[in-house]
């Protein structure tokens, strides 16, 4: 995999940045050109549909049909959410001529269907496979509970080749890093997804109880690869009582980043929430000799966007 | 003198033919065209038998046998199904068309629909005319 | 293609002079004309060719018991005639051990073939062999016509069979020991050439090809009389492959299309 | 597009439920594991098994009850029902049927306006940027929902982490975005 | 007025004797159809040597008609225009026997059912009536005179399982005087009842029940136990089924061993789980399932024995006093002739790892009923007392989970395992029973409690034994980290998510059909549905038969049963075995196929489409025994006659015998 085309999402331009800039670089390290799709527009998200099926289906059209325009055989949706709804359409159009004739109408564009959506947990594992192979340097030694939460576990056509009930996808990357997946039960438990704002006590409690899970199984920290389940995960934590506190909420592109030994300010850490700093360095954390190198906490944070 | 169509029917034994017996003790009347000659079993049918039927002076067709799952011998009629999805095209292809062949599903219970069944395809056959003389699957009398 | 040419008489010679066959048939080329060319000796592999227009299907000389007498042997082989191949062993008519292929077509030659490897090479590089378009085009022609029309045309076409059966002669699933038109006691299929008798044989002929024709037109080329026989054994072939996913000569052991069922199959005509 | 019925008492919600998503609620056997493995059915004032029961009904009083729930706006999407729905069901797909025509029809309850707010400011901040940004996008929502002090205290912070871009990115073809909204709600209004 | 068929044989029309009957049968026929008239026309038709009509010719001076003309016009064919031959077939065949004529030679013409009963206008229904006779009377003129196909019958059962319907079956047939072989997979009989604890709704104790039928079984002098042994070929059939079975080696020599229980007591392999306790037990590599087990024999288990792995240990060889033990014994192949065969392959528990939501199979303390019941059974591992298997605490609160694969089209069955309601009350009841101050949660979907005293029973296990009824399907069970299942299901009737925190959970699964079943119907020619259960002939009128002759079902090869049901059907196919068992020899109607060896070339599509496995490949050899060709032929044990393979047969070198191509050619012609 030398290149290969990106759609970071709306998320990924706002509350979801840890997600975009890790993945960026863990792909320089990995030696993939990544080459984000001219122009794109949003995938319309939850809203679209739950408001407006034509709607849900013509954004995400819009996005293939440019990268299909722009010679993208293979995108990376590195947002759960985005990569469900680009590939869920892919599905619909396939499946429906009716459809994707109504739907060319309403965009005024073609699209052949010859775009392949990639997940960020596919790409990960990939690149911790290929291009990193040589560089995961830094075993990190923690105990990692992976969360897919809904969009990457279930789906069907969609998640491919994973078990619903059981999936393991992240587990190569995170034994990658160097790290333990623990076995936990909550990693495709919702966590409230998109009613952050609209019904933030229901995220709250909900959220609370993936994490505390996580706690019960002994995890130091939790990954995702959802910029909706970080926020929930990560930017709640001061609403919930002592059960879901404190625990670093990472994207599993930063975990693997860190395990290459990239700067976790350039993969974002100094971005999230709850403090992933001690995590950051995991050995001093342990007692071990080697002074942090990455003291990347709250204080240190640097404000502004790109 | 008006057309009178002459159709015969090939039915199975255990379905069709109980069939029209059971149409004959309800005492429901139908048209006089018809001619059964009893098999026993829809499997049996081999193509043959329509057009020899046809080059004997047939107007039309009818084959008839147990619903898919009640076969006497468990699956003669799928066989005959799939013989005949493919032949009636073919018939159809070679100008034998669907106003000629007719295929039922007539259980021993269906007494009202075989006497259904045999007025609407002579119905039909007096509509569609004469199997006709020039016709080439025709014995030139 | 002359590569692929070298390479099969090659192995031709091979096959011979290492006693592995002890005839292979193939095709010759004399100017303009196509001959089948039966050769039991090395040194003569030389006179072996192909090419596309070798339409003879070598696998009907199968059944000559002349032929099969000489077992094992070698059949120069395009994807149609391994494709008969395939439909021979599966109704049992030829063994593993007797027939191998020289498999040649248009992307060149694959070696020789066990019967058991017949279907990969033809998956591999002919998975989809269908009537050609233009045959298509005329079977949709003829089909979107009338059923007198369609009467009509074939009527004109089958008062020119003279029943000369070259047809049958030319086809290898044509096997039988007794044709069912030369059957008595009952008479089935009139033997008189005209009328009744040509219509049933025609359609009988064809029905009696329903998931087994693979299409190899040599029916049609040897036809004396010019009838448009693959119209008829391609508008069987579409609608086989349509209803039942029919693609018959790819697997070693298949069940035959007639003869066989599923419960799934359709019944919408059936009233 | 058939139309043909399922059963003689398949209401039109339950036909077009049909046609859009192959859904035939008469498949429900009302076996309840959507509702068991629902994270959301606590804030539902209608659980989801009622929901597919209520389509099967044809009854017009107990379709209207279903177009004004509230518990059609606290499906989060999960799709847990759909995945293990032993019958095959896409209750997920359902529920955005319903919402779209509780939408249509204007029974969205009060108690849900917070949600459907919440999903307009965003359709509305990419249809005039092309994508979402979070200040419109907030914005708005407070402006309709005078739900001003939510979030007020994360949002400094976030803007410290670099999570709010503050000048909101338009893309190129926002034109062509907006003919996809406008043509798309001439089907909505079919 | 019609010509005579122009291709009608005159030599052989002028041989032909036929006489034409035509009955009134009272106005029934008369009043429509023109009888004296039908006469006079059936009296021109070539080869007719006489036409009479009468008002009743079913009865007895009707019938005597029919005798005389046969005898004095020397009648070579004759046909009755009466009824329906589904009425009077055989009444008339009869007659024309009684007179000498070969049954097969007498056709009826059905005039009233299909003629005066359906037709009012009298020239219309006359002229179909001539048309009938006129097509039956060139049909008789081409019958050929057919002979009951007799098959000796060998009075033996050859009965495949031996649980409970197996047994039952075998005990059945040998007090009715038949002879048994009862083949039997595993070690033991018993099969899955001898596994339960106690059996609803009378809760006895299921192995007090059982054993002294097992005991029964094995010391019949009629039947002989085949255990540790597999059906591996059919020849043959019904009457004479030729069987042969594999005898797996036990490596044991049952004629030496006491049964005294020193060589597994001495085996040091002892944690290989029990198959008969779910794994929650277990055993020796040389061992007996359960210690009322029949034949009391112990194999060894070749796969874990590490005297047969590595040729290490022979410890059960030293200890044997009697020199039982043979390391060398070797599978065997027997033959075995039956007249009768009786299928009782049985059931398993399907395999629910296919849930992911409920643990996938990787949770200790999510069980399947048998774990249950032999946690329950007194002579289980636990010695009856109900521990959970991950810690052996004894569990407070227990979810019973039903239709765990059963009505579930996506991920299991979509049938409903029929049973599965009412073990789990037992389940439930035998909890409660033994844990009082214990919650049994009962996850339902709907109870189904078809069946005498059922009702009452589940009644009891909620209102005197306080089973807590649910009514929801369980969306997701999962461990946490203090031992607790955590059951997320639903209370449908009052509309809301429930979350129950277990000790044990218990799931229903779905009865499915064993393992290996599917091969066994092949081997028999016996069908299976969709699900893989074995097929009955009919499901209303012949549910015990197959559409193998002489291959009969009981139990839960057919379908989801329990113990009385299983118990039932086993008796029925005694009876059907009997049934064949009563006469020396067996009458086959003559209807079946026949190949033209000549003309066969063997393109095997009548063997491929025959239902009954009857057309099968036949060698023709020459003196010396070299193979000179092989074509086709149909075993007319077999055959039932449906003649499917006669039209598949592209050269027609296959027939029909009475319904013949030249019969059915020239009824076709006699409409012209």
């Amino acid at each position: 995999m030398k290149a290969c085309g990106y759609y970071p999402g709306c998320s990924l331009a706002g509350g979801g940045v840890e997600l975009d800039l890790s993945i960026r670089e863990v792909s320089k390290a990995a030696g993939v050109d990544l080459r984000e799709i001219e122009d794109w527009n949003c995938c319309g998200a939850t809203a679209a549909h739950c408001l407006n099926h034509d709607l849900a289906v013509a954004l995400p059209y819009r996005v293939l049909s440019l990268a299909e325009e722009q010679g993208l055989a293979e995108v990376l949706a590195p947002c759960a959410a985005c990569f469900s709804r680009l590939k869920g359409t892919n599905l619909r159009l396939a499946r429906s001529a009716e459809l994707a004739g109504r739907v060319r109408a309403v965009v005024g564009r073609p699209y052949g269907g010859g775009v392949k959506i990639v997940n960020v947990n596919e790409f990960c594992g990939r690149l911790a496979a290929g291009g990193l192979k040589d560089k995961l340097s830094k075993p990190l030694g923690l105990k990692v509970a992976g969360y897919y939460g809904c969009l990457l576990s279930r789906g069907e056509g969609i998640v491919e080749g994973e078990d619903p009930e059981n999936p393991s996808a992240m587990d190569a990357v995170i034994r990658a890093a160097g790290c333990e997946p623990v076995s936990w039960n909550f990693s495709t438990e919702c966590c409230g997804g998109g009613f952050s704002m609209s019904k933030t006590e229901a995220v709250v409690e909900l959220s609370a109880a993936v994490l505390a899970d996580a706690r019960a199984a002994g995890a130091d920290l939790v990954v995702t690869g959802c910029p909706m389940c970080h926020s929930n995960l990560d930017m709640r934590q001061r609403s919930m009582g002592s059960e879901g506190r404190g625990m670093p909420v990472l994207y599993l592109s930063e975990l693997l980043g860190l395990a290459c030994g990239l700067k976790p300010e350039a993969l974002g850490l100094n971005r999230h929430f709850t403090d992933a700093g001690p995590i950051a360095s995991p050995l001093s954390v342990r007692g071990e000799r080697r002074p942090s190198e990455c003291g990347a906490s709250r204080n240190t944070s640097t404000p502004g966007g790109r | 003198m008006t057309f009178e169509p002459r159709i015969t029917a090939f039915v199975c034994n255990w379905c069709t033919y109980a069939g029209a017996d059971l149409t004959g003790t309800s005492r429901l009347s139908y048209a006089p065209n018809i001619r059964i000659v009893k098999l026993p079993c829809t499997g049996r049918i081999d193509p043959l038998f329509v057009l020899k039927a046809f080059e004997g002076g047939a107007d039309a067709v009818l084959i008839s046998g147990c619903h898919p799952g009640d076969c006497h011998y468990a699956s003669g009629n799928y066989h005959a199904r799939r013989r005949w999805s493919l032949f009636r095209k073919l018939l159809a292809f070679t100008g034998i068309d669907e106003n000629r062949v007719f295929f039922s599903w007539v259980s021993a219970a269906e007494g009202q629909k075989f006497a259904n069944l045999v007025n609407k395809v002579t119905e039909q056959v007096r509509a569609a005319g004469p199997f006709g003389e020039r016709n080439l699957a025709r014995r030139r009398l | 293609m002359s590569g692929a040419i070298g390479a099969m008489r090659a192995d031709a010679a091979k096959l011979l002079s290492e006693g592995a066959v002890k005839l292979v048939l193939g095709y010759c080329v004399r100017g303009n004309e196509r001959y089948p060319c039966f050769i039991s000796e090395a040194a003569q592999a030389e006179a072996l060719d192909f090419d596309q227009s070798c339409r003879q299907n070598l696998a009907a000389y199968l059944r000559k018991p002349e032929v099969r007498g000489r077992a094992p042997l070698a059949v120069v082989s395009s994807p149609a005639v391994c494709r008969s191949l395939l439909v021979l062993s599966s109704e049992s008519q030829i063994r593993e051990n007797e027939v191998r292929a020289l498999a040649i077509g248009p992307k060149g030659y694959g070696g020789i073939l066990g019967l058991g490897a017949l279907g990969a090479w033809l998956k591999a590089d002919y998975p989809d062999l269908v009537p050609e378009q233009a045959l298509l085009d005329r079977v949709a022609e003829l089909s979107a016509k009338t059923a007198q029309e369609r009467a009509k045309f074939w009527m004109k076409e089958f008062e020119k069979c003279t029943r000369c059966y070259a047809c049958r002669a030319a086809c290898p699933g044509c096997y039988c020991e007794r044709c069912i038109v030369e059957k008595n006691m009952p008479q089935w299929i009139s033997s008189a050439a005209a009328g009744h008798g040509n219509y049933a044989w025609e359609v009988i002929r064809a029905f009696h090809q329903a998931g087994r024709c693979t299409g190899c037109g040599a029916c049609e080329a040897a036809c004396p009389q010019g009838l448009p026989l693959m119209l008829l054994n391609a508008r069987l072939s579409q609608d086989a492959f349509e209803e039942f996913g029919s693609r018959p000569g790819y697997e070693l052991e298949a069940k035959p299309l007639i003869g066989s069922w599923s419960a799934e199959d359709d019944g919408s005509f059936i009233r | 597009m058939s139309a043909h019925a399922l059963t003689n008492r398949e209401s039109l919600l339950a036909a077009r439920i049909r046609e859009e998503t192959g859904v035939k609620v008469a498949e429900c056997y009302q076996c309840g594991k959507c509702t068991a493995g629902c994270p959301m059915a606590r804030w539902m004032d209608i659980s989801p098994n009622q929901i597919m029961r209520n389509l099967q009904t044809g009854d017009e009083a107990d379709e209207n009850r279903l177009l004004s729930c509230q518990a059609l706006w606290h499906c989060a999407g999960c799709l847990t029902c759909t995945q293990r729905c032993p019958k095959g069901l896409d209750p997920a797909a359902v529920m955005d049927v319903l919402r779209e025509a509780a939408r249509r029809r204007g029974t969205v309850p009060a108690s849900a306006r917070k949600v459907l707010a919440f999903h307009e400011a965003f359709l509305k901040t990419v249809e005039d940027f092309g994508r979402m940004n979070e200040w419109p996008l907030v914005a708005r929502y407070k402006l309709a929902t005078g739900d001003l002090f939510a979030d007020v205290l994360l949002a400094p912070e976030m803007l410290l982490k670099g999570k709010l871009p503050i000048v909101p990115h338009a893309i190129r073809g926002r034109e062509e975005v907006r003919r996809i909204f406008r043509e798309s709600r001439k089907k909505e209004k079919r | 007025m019609r010509r005579f068929p122009k291709y009608v044989n005159a030599g052989r029309a002028l041989m032909a004797r036929i006489g034409v009957f035509i009955c009134h049968c009272g106005e029934n026929i008369g009043r429509t159809v023109d009888c004296p008239a039908a006469a006079a026309e059936a009296a021109k038709l070539p080869g007719v040597v006489l036409s009479l009509d009468y008002k009743y010719m079913c009865s007895d001076p009707g019938q005597q008609m029919i005798n005389k003309a046969i005898a004095e016009k020397l009648l070579t064919g004759a046909v009755v225009a009466a009824c329906s031959p589904r009425m009077h077939e055989r009444t008339f065949r009869s007659a024309a026997a009684q007179a000498g004529l070969n049954p097969y030679l007498l056709e009826m013409a059905n005039v009233r059912e299909h003629c005066s009963w359906v037709h009012s206008e009298r020239a219309a229904a006359t002229a179909k009536a001539n048309d009938l006779i006129r097509v039956m009377v060139e049909k008789v003129r081409r019958n050929k005179a057919l002979f009951p196909i007799r098959v000796p019958v060998e009075p033996t059962a050859l009965v495949v399982g031996g649980g409970i319907a197996g047994i039952q079956a075998a005990l059945d047939i040998a007090a009715g005087g038949g002879k048994v072989v009862l083949v039997e997979r595993s070690p033991s009989i018993g099969g899955h009842m001898a596994r339960l604890s106690e059996t609803f709704p009378t809760l006895d104790c299921s192995q007090c029940i059982l054993t002294p039928r097992m005991v029964e079984a094995a010391s019949h002098p009629d039947i002989r136990l085949m255990t540790y042994s597999e059906v591996e070929a059919v020849e043959g059939f019904v009457g004479s089924f030729e069987v042969t079975v594999r005898r797996k080696a036990r490596y044991v020599d049952p004629e030496k061993c006491t049964g005294c229980g020193d060589c597994f007591n001495k085996c040091p392999l002892k944690k290989i789980p029990s198959e008969f306790d779910a794994g929650l037990g277990s055993r020796r590599a040389i061992y007996v399932p359960f210690p009322q087990a029949v034949p009391n024999k112990p194999v060894i288990d070749a796969a874990n024995c590490t005297m047969l792995t590595k040729g290490k240990c022979g410890l059960c060889a030293k200890v044997c006093a009697r020199g039982a033990i043979d390391y060398k014994d070797q599978d065997r192949l027997e033959k075995v002739k039956a007249g009768a065969v009786v299928l009782a392959a049985g059931f398993e528990l399907w395999d629910h790892s296919a849930y992911g939501e409920y643990g996938g199979g990787r949770l200790k303390d999510v069980i399947d009923g048998f774990a249950f019941e032999r946690l329950a059974s007194a002579s289980g591992p636990t010695g009856g007392e109900i521990r959970r298997p991950s810690d052996g605490s004894e569990p407070k609160t227990v979810v019973f989970i039903q239709c765990c694969g059963s009505r579930d089209d996506k991920k299991g069955k979509g049938y409903c395992s029929k049973i599965c309601c009412m073990y789990t009350a037992k389940h439930a009841m035998l909890y409660r029973h033994k844990v009082h101050d214990g919650r049994a949660v009962v996850f339902y979907m709907d109870v189904r409690a078809a069946g005498k005293g059922y009702e009452e029973f589940v009644r009891r296990a909620i209102e005197a034994d306080g089973a807590e009824y649910v009514r929801g399907r369980v969306s997701r069970v999962y461990r946490r980290r203090d031992g607790k299942l955590v059951v997320k299901g639903a209370d449908t009737l009052v509309g809301r998510p429930m979350t129950v925190e277990a000790d044990l959970v218990v799931l229903a699964d779905a009865m499915v059909p064993r393992r290996g079943a599917e091969k066994l119907a092949q081997l028999f020619g016996v069908g299976c549905d969709t699900d893989g259960f074995y097929s009955e002939a009919h499901p209303k009128l012949r549910p015990v038969e197959t559409a193998a002759a002489g291959v009969f079902l009981a139990g839960a090869c057919q379908a989801p049963k329990d113990i009385p049901d299983s118990v039932a059907q086993a008796s029925a196919a005694a009876a059907k075995a009997l049934g064949l068992f009563a006469k020396p020899e067996l009458e086959r109607e003559p209807v079946i196929a026949r190949v033209n060896k000549n003309l066969c070339v063997h393109c095997r599509a009548c063997i491929n489409a025959c239902p009954y496995g009857a057309a099968k490949d036949f060698e023709i050899k020459d003196r010396a025994g070299k193979l000179l060709r092989v074509v086709a032929e149909v075993n007319e044990g077999l055959c039932q006659g449906c003649g499917t393979c006669a039209a598949v047969c592209r050269s027609n070198s296959v027939d029909l015998d009475g319904f013949s191509d030249e019969q059915v050619c020239a009824q076709i012609a006699a409409l012209e």
